[in-house]
């Protein structure tokens, strides 16, 4: 039984069948990427994880509870954290800032009214918020206007936020595009170091081959809504319906 | 140095205290220090305060604000008919009846954001004033305004001779103590510094949202509201919160209102009431502490002054001049004055809006940065928020 | 029966006048992204087209008289048109017909007035938040009143419709009901019909012209046509110049109706938003409906045997209906689904 | 006086708890002072609050004009107006009580929040003595009691709802303008004399107070001639197009529509009502009549050729033959260039009754004026023989019935006078129910 698990979801859009019945599993503590061609619904599927879409049928089971129906605070909560294909961040807020809200919803839950506190004298968040920032590698520009970032470094400020919260499942959304190879080195320790630190169990979605396999402990590829292979990551490159979904995908 | 200054709350704090109960001193010389209207500057500071708690931290831009004065202000002078003509049992429960509504209003209107939220906002408050103007009108005495009379019960005082009049301690809001200071006529009068002490404990009250992690989570919510949600936090009642907040400072000024000058009109809840705030707060600075208080002096300042200049009073000004081009002048210039005020209130909107998006406060901070730039090197020109 | 039948009328024609500010509205919201508050003030200023030519046709040669006096003493004085100095009978019909004439001079008026307003300031807003673009349109329709206040003056002035359009239809002798039941003003119903052309011209023009087409597309998506190399920005500007044109040929029309005074375009402000919302931002098809349904319902509403059961909701339908739409369909009757549906 | 033992008790109280020794509190300073704004230079001021900004702007800048014209005539200047006509000749052309008359001005913008804050400055910043001038009820009846309360002359502007000086009486305001009584009960002989006893109104009213009062004295005047009254329907201010308001009237069965409408308003309704044809029908085998109780000039203006033939009452008209108004037209006509209206007459009277009342107290005190006010009987200020009843300080004069010009001669010859209504016509008891309610309670000098 996984941490994460996906049964029977399907997704139409319109005449589109996006998601066409997709299982999936997800080990607790491994690394887990989803590669296909593009359209493959990968970002769909990742989208009913965390609430931004309900699918027409099916079941996503998380720790035993299902994540159907949730709003995304509430999937959150539960202890989902998704980093964005192009960096959600709050721009007009300083990276500390930024850090400090995720803390915040990590220690106070969903809703809590603290409007007399100083966010500035709160020790403990400052400390978790500045730790976190360090992780990342960010904690020189604490006080910079996120919005002032670079793409990489904003991707890696999201990082840090969604790992303020401690999740149990962090969903990754091609974390390193756009980025330069150093950066993707630097990115691809940055996730290797965290995973053995903390123990997270990670959903990747990647087109970079070289970070999947640098990565990934397991691989689903997908093809055209439904999940055509699922294997470690050495029997996947010689994989002939992997191959075959990818040149087909290009002429489909 | 002035950096500094501004980020430290006490100073902040200081500042504003002793300005505004030395009000009536610095004003007089501007001709705005008598007692009607440095209490409106106080009132309407605290309305826009509080609107600025919703639409310059949380960016949800309400046009119904001015609702929530008028409920205020109608229920506080229900209490002064009814219980007692002490400002206290009015102004709470002006407080509580416009966070009510608010509650009610606001839980609503919350379900939309943007341009939606807005147009929710003002449908609910043109209902409460076309019906407060009409039907209502056993409740609001329409358009003439409720009013207190001498025959109201008033359980609480028992049956006063006299004209009833709000007062607070013993003390009536008319009551002025006025003399001279620097040859200047400098009036005191008790309504102000009610008004001024309430002013001064919700700008308080603001800059401790503003600095606490609920006022995080409203800028968070205008920056980026689906982060949040990803984030694990609940983004609605926050703003829910937020809108009662501002919702109950619209009440507690209207309640004032009705505290300085007990009757209260349907008018004051009509959508340019509403928009008047939202100008207030964008003029004076969307976002920051003191630029509601500035914006709504300086639209309050406009209305009651320069409405009042006349031809006579222009004349009087330009005495200097010799008499045809007085005449001129005077034509030119009377054309934004007096009847032309209007015009006036316009034409600096557009100007304030294309130059200095920022508002006042942003026009004071390039100044600040323009005179400190040849000593401070390079000092950091970039927005600070919420000041 | 018939009292509905004439307050379906009585909504046709205050639908056509919502419908044209609302068309305008959408127009200037849908391709440009702005929250317009002046665009009552275009009304407004449209409306004074009307007043300004029926001055300028009426303008009158003053000759003091010699022997007559006025009741404060001064020498009284004798006016005569130049008009009827000039063409005689001729201006006499010019005059007579001055609402319509004043066409000819707002629409060149008017699409002066859009293309200034764009190009000068609007079109620095684009990229700014709608509470900017609603402040600064705000101002601009304040500015703009006062002017025309002082020029004018706050009190309405009459604009009678020509004499041959003044009287009454009967359209319960039409539908077969009895004479005289059913009657309604000529001129209104001239005003429904003339908005319903300005209506189908619109439409027609965005959709059978290449014209119209290049600026659909740009409501859709600005960027992509932008990198096709086409200058978008200058039709856009032409489209904030027809916008203008509508709503001050809403205005002119109008003024038989409601005589003109300079706050008419802020009375039918918060309305046209109103309507625009209901029908669905950026939708033409929708702010028209919206237009016409609105002022159905508001005529409906002030009936005696509804007013008796609801009191007041003469006053306040336009408002329940708004709050019930965005609650209940947040993108309108017609909006397309996903705009600005939050 | 009541309020100084109110005055005092609270400064016991706070003296015992702050220790606070200043003078005593009060509205304005007291001391040498008797009363609020005791002028005491050369020159005393008065407050012309007037709509400058909204509906009524074009009202208040005339009304405007005739105040600037009464202060030049006090101080002296021009040909002195009414002043020569007027039946007290207390008044010398040398100012008030020798001190030279300032004024101040201020917008109303027609609504009671604004007209208050604007007569409070005018009160508290340039001390006047006197308020005046306003050009609806609600604004009125507002600064009306807000002068009670600070202590100060309200001298009513245009004001013609019952309240005023019924229900809203106060002692420290007057009003010279009539009211929605006086009009039915001038309109009514008139109305049966043109279109007969036996009619079916149906009411048109603008849903607010002034509306409504002017409903149930028009409706009470026209049942009292036999009228019976089908349908009383409210509609809202500023409606624009009041045509679904109007197509009922067409099969409802009545023969006239009464207007209850002002301003804007008005002009839309009776352009609309028109168009509908209205006037052109015939019901009941009579043909369809349309009535405005209250007219103005600015009104007739704006709906045109629409107001021939129809009737209405006013306070007062320039073309009234005799002396007072003569003089009056022919001095504002040659100031301004066009004849006052009555919104201009009621005001420039009542500046000058507030500074002849004055001058006979020998005060500016305003228990002493009040005194001289009350019960007042005076001519030759255009209205004829005026009195200024002391139990509600309402002037009863004569009251002009007026219909729209059939071919007017030029643009301010709008209305003609049809009957001059004496005084013993329109009069009411002061506790008539539809003014009952209220109490003038005791005069304020504000100290």
């Amino acid at each position: 039984m996984g941490i994460l698990e996906v049964q029977n979801v399907n997704k139409r859009f319109g005449g589109l069948q996006a998601l066409n019945n997709v299982n999936l599993s997800v080990r607790e503590g491994s690394v887990h990427a989803i590669i296909g061609p593009n359209g493959a619904g990968k970002s769909t599927l990742l989208n009913c994880f965390v609430g931004r879409l309900m699918p027409d049928t099916g079941s996503v089971m998380f720790n035993g509870q299902s994540l159907l129906g949730l709003k995304p605070h509430q999937i959150n909560q539960a202890g989902v954290s998704r980093v964005f294909q192009t960096p959600e961040i709050f721009a007009d807020l300083s990276l500390w800032e930024n850090v400090m809200i995720a803390s915040f919803a990590r220690r106070d839950g969903a809703y809590r009214l603290n409007a007399f506190g100083r966010v500035k004298a709160d020790g403990e968040i400052r400390d978790h918020a500045e730790r976190n920032l360090s992780d990342v590698g960010l904690a020189s520009k604490r006080n910079m206007i996120a919005s002032a970032l670079s793409r990489g470094d904003k991707r890696r400020l999201e990082l840090a936020m969604c790992l303020a919260q401690d999740p149990k499942l962090l969903l990754l959304d091609e974390p390193t595009a756009g980025m330069s190879r150093a950066d993707t080195n630097n990115t691809i320790d940055l996730l290797k170091r965290i995973g053995e630190s903390r123990g997270i169990t990670k959903v990747v979605i990647e087109h970079d081959m070289h970070v999947v396999f640098s990565l990934a402990d397991r691989i689903t590829v997908m093809a055209q809504g439904t999940p055509i292979v699922e294997d470690a990551p050495e029997n996947i490159k010689g994989n002939p319906k992997v191959q075959e979904a990818y040149l087909g995908g290009a002429h489909a | 140095m002035l950096e500094k200054l501004r980020n430290n709350d006490t100073a902040i704090m200081l500042a504003f205290t002793a300005m505004v109960l030395l009000g009536p001193i610095i004003l007089a010389p501007f001709g705005a220090g008598y007692p009607d209207l440095l209490q409106r500057f106080a009132i309407f500071g605290i309305f826009a305060v509080g609107f600025n708690i919703l639409f310059g931290l949380t960016g949800y831009l309400s046009f119904g604000h001015a609702a929530f004065l008028g409920i205020g202000s109608y229920m506080a002078v229900w209490s002064f008919k009814l219980l007692s003509m002490s400002v206290i049992p009015a102004i709470i429960l002006a407080v509580l009846l416009s966070g009510l509504f608010a509650l009610v209003i606001g839980y609503v209107s919350l379900r939309r954001s943007g341009i939606y939220f807005s147009i929710l906002t003002l449908a609910f408050a043109q209902m409460c004033y076309n019906l407060a103007y009409s039907v209502l009108t056993p409740i609001t005495n329409g358009e003439t305004g409720l009013k207190v009379l001498s025959s109201d019960p008033r359980i609480l005082d028992g049956a006063s001779e006299g004209l009833p009049l709000p007062s607070v301690l013993g003390l009536r809001m008319i009551d002025t103590w006025r003399g001279s200071f620097l040859g200047m006529d400098v009036q005191f009068n008790v309504g102000f510094y009610f008004c001024a002490v309430i002013l001064i404990i919700a700008f308080y009250i603001s800059l401790r949202i503003f600095r606490s992690p609920f006022g995080l989570m409203l800028r968070a919510i205008r920056t980026n509201q689906a982060r949040l949600n990803y984030t694990g936090i609940n983004t609605r009642p926050y703003a829910l919160t937020a809108f009662v907040i501002s919702g109950m400072y619209a009440g507690l000024a209207g309640g004032l209102m009705a505290c300085t000058d007990p009757l209260a009109g349907a008018e004051r809840m009509q959508w340019t009431a509403s928009g008047e705030v939202v100008l207030m707060t964008i003029l004076g600075g969307v976002g920051t502490l003191i630029g509601p208080v500035l914006g709504a002096g300086f639209i309050k300042y406009f209305e009651n002054i320069f409405s009042k200049i006349n031809d006579n009073v222009l004349s009087g000004f330009l005495d200097f001049l010799p008499e045809t081009l007085r005449e001129g002048v005077v034509w030119v210039m009377g054309a934004f004055v007096g009847e032309g005020w209007h015009l006036t209130l316009g034409l600096l909107f557009m100007i304030i809006v294309i130059f200095l998006p920022g508002g006042l406060v942003e026009g004071f901070n390039r100044i600040i940065a323009w005179f400190s730039r040849p000593k401070g090197g390079d000092k950091a020109t970039a927005r600070v928020p919420a000041e | 029966m018939d009292a509905i039948l004439l307050q379906i009328l009585n909504g046709l024609d205050k639908g056509s006048a919502y419908a044209l500010i609302a068309l305008g509205l959408t127009l200037i919201f849908g391709t440009l992204g702005v929250v317009n508050f002046a665009h009552g003030a275009l009304f407004m200023i449209g409306a004074f087209c009307a007043v300004t030519m029926q001055k300028l046709l009426s303008l009158e040669k003053v000759a003091l008289s010699e022997t007559e006096k006025t009741p404060w003493g001064t020498p009284a004085e004798i006016r005569t048109p130049y008009i009827t100095d000039w063409f005689g009978d001729f201006g006499t019909v010019l005059l007579e017909y001055s609402v319509l004439v004043s066409i000819l001079l707002a629409v060149p008026l008017m699409m002066i007035v859009g293309v200034v307003m764009e190009r000068g300031l609007i079109k620095h807003f684009y990229k700014r938040p709608h509470a900017e673009q609603i402040l600064v349109t705000f101002g601009l329709a304040i500015v703009l009143q006062e002017i025309i206040k002082s020029w004018f003056g706050a009190n309405p002035i009459p604009q009678p419709a020509p004499d041959a359009l003044r009287g009454m239809m009967d359209f319960g002798a039409w539908m077969g009901f009895q004479a005289g039941t059913i009657v309604y003003p000529l001129w209104r119903f001239v005003y429904f019909l003339f908005a319903a052309g300005i209506i189908g011209a619109v439409f027609c023009f965005l959709q059978f012209t290449t014209f119209g087409m290049v600026v659909r597309a740009g409501m859709a998506d600005r960027e992509t046509v932008g990198l096709l190399g086409i200058d978008i920005d200058k039709r856009f500007t032409f489209m904030f110049g027809l916008a203008a044109v509508v709503a001050g040929l809403a205005g002119v029309m109008f003024t038989p109706i409601v005589s003109p005074d300079y706050h008419m375009g802020m009375d039918f402000l918060v309305l046209s938003f109103v309507v625009v919302v209901v029908g669905g931002m950026g939708s033409l098809p929708g702010a028209v409906a919206a237009g016409f349904l609105l002022g159905i319902l508001q005529s409906f509403a002030s009936m005696n045997e509804v007013k008796q059961i609801f009191p007041g909701i003469d006053q306040i339908i336009i408002y329940l209906v708004a709050i019930a739409v965005i609650l209940l369909r947040p993108r309108g009757l017609m909006g397309r689904k996903g705009v600005m549906e939050t | 006086m009541s309020g100084n033992r109110f005055t005092r008790r609270g400064l016991l109280k706070t003296g015992a708890t702050l220790g606070v020794g200043l003078a005593a509190p009060s509205f304005f300073v007291r001391g040498a002072h008797a009363y609020v704004n005791e002028p005491t230079g050369s020159t005393v001021t008065l407050g012309f609050n007037v709509p400058q900004t909204g509906p009524y702007a074009d009202e208040g800048a005339d009304q405007l004009r005739a105040y600037q014209l009464a202060v030049k005539h006090l101080n002296g200047e021009g040909d002195g107006g009414m002043l020569n006509t007027f039946s007290s000749k207390a008044l010398q052309g040398n100012g008030i009580l020798g001190k030279k008359v300032a004024y101040v001005t201020g917008d109303t913008q027609t609504k009671s929040d604004a007209a208050r804050a604007s007569a409070k400055a005018m009160i508290e910043k340039d001390r006047a003595v006197m308020i005046t001038g306003g050009s609806s009820s609600g604004v009125a009846v507002a600064v009306q009691g807000l002068c009670q309360e600070a202590g100060v002359i309200f001298m009513a502007g245009l004001t013609h709802s019952n309240d005023t000086t019924g229900k809203d009486r106060k002692k420290n305001g007057f009003r010279h303008f009539f009211n929605a009584y006086m009009s039915g009960a001038a309109l009514a002989p008139v109305l049966k004399d043109a279109y007969g006893s036996d009619r079916r109104a149906y009411h048109l009213t603008a849903d607010y107070t002034w509306g409504w009062t002017q409903e149930e004295s028009i409706a009470a005047s026209t049942e009292a001639i036999g009228w019976e009254t089908v349908q009383k329907v409210r509609t809202p201010l500023g409606a624009g197009d009041f045509s679904q308001y109007i197509t009922p009237v067409l099969n409802s069965g009545a023969d006239v529509l009464i207007l209850n409408h002002y301003g804007k308003d008005m002009v839309n309704s009776l352009t609309q009502a028109v168009q509908f044809g209205l006037r052109d029908k015939q019901v009941n085998g009579k043909t369809f009549e349309i009535v405005v109780p209250l007219y103005s000039e600015l009104m007739a203006q704006g709906a045109g050729e629409n107001v021939k033939g129809i009737y209405g009452s006013a306070n007062w008209d320039w073309k009234l033959p005799d002396e007072a108004t003569q003089a009056f037209t022919k001095s504002f006509g040659q100031e301004y260039g066009s004849p006052p209206s009555q919104a201009a007459q009621t005001g420039y009277v009542q500046a000058i009754l507030y500074a002849d009342a004055v001058e006979r107290a020998g005060t500016f005190n305003p228990c002493e004026v009040i005194a001289a006010l009350e019960d007042y009987e005076f001519d030759g200020l255009g209205n004829g023989p005026t009195l200024y009843r002391g139990a509600d300080h309402q002037c009863f004069k004569k009251v002009l019935v007026v219909k729209g010009a059939d071919n007017p001669t030029n643009q301010y010859d709008l209305l003609e006078v049809v009957s001059e209504v004496p005084v013993e016509d329109v009069t009411y008891a002061s506790d008539h129910p539809m003014f009952a309610g209220g109490e003038l309670g005791s005069c304020n000098p504000g100290a």
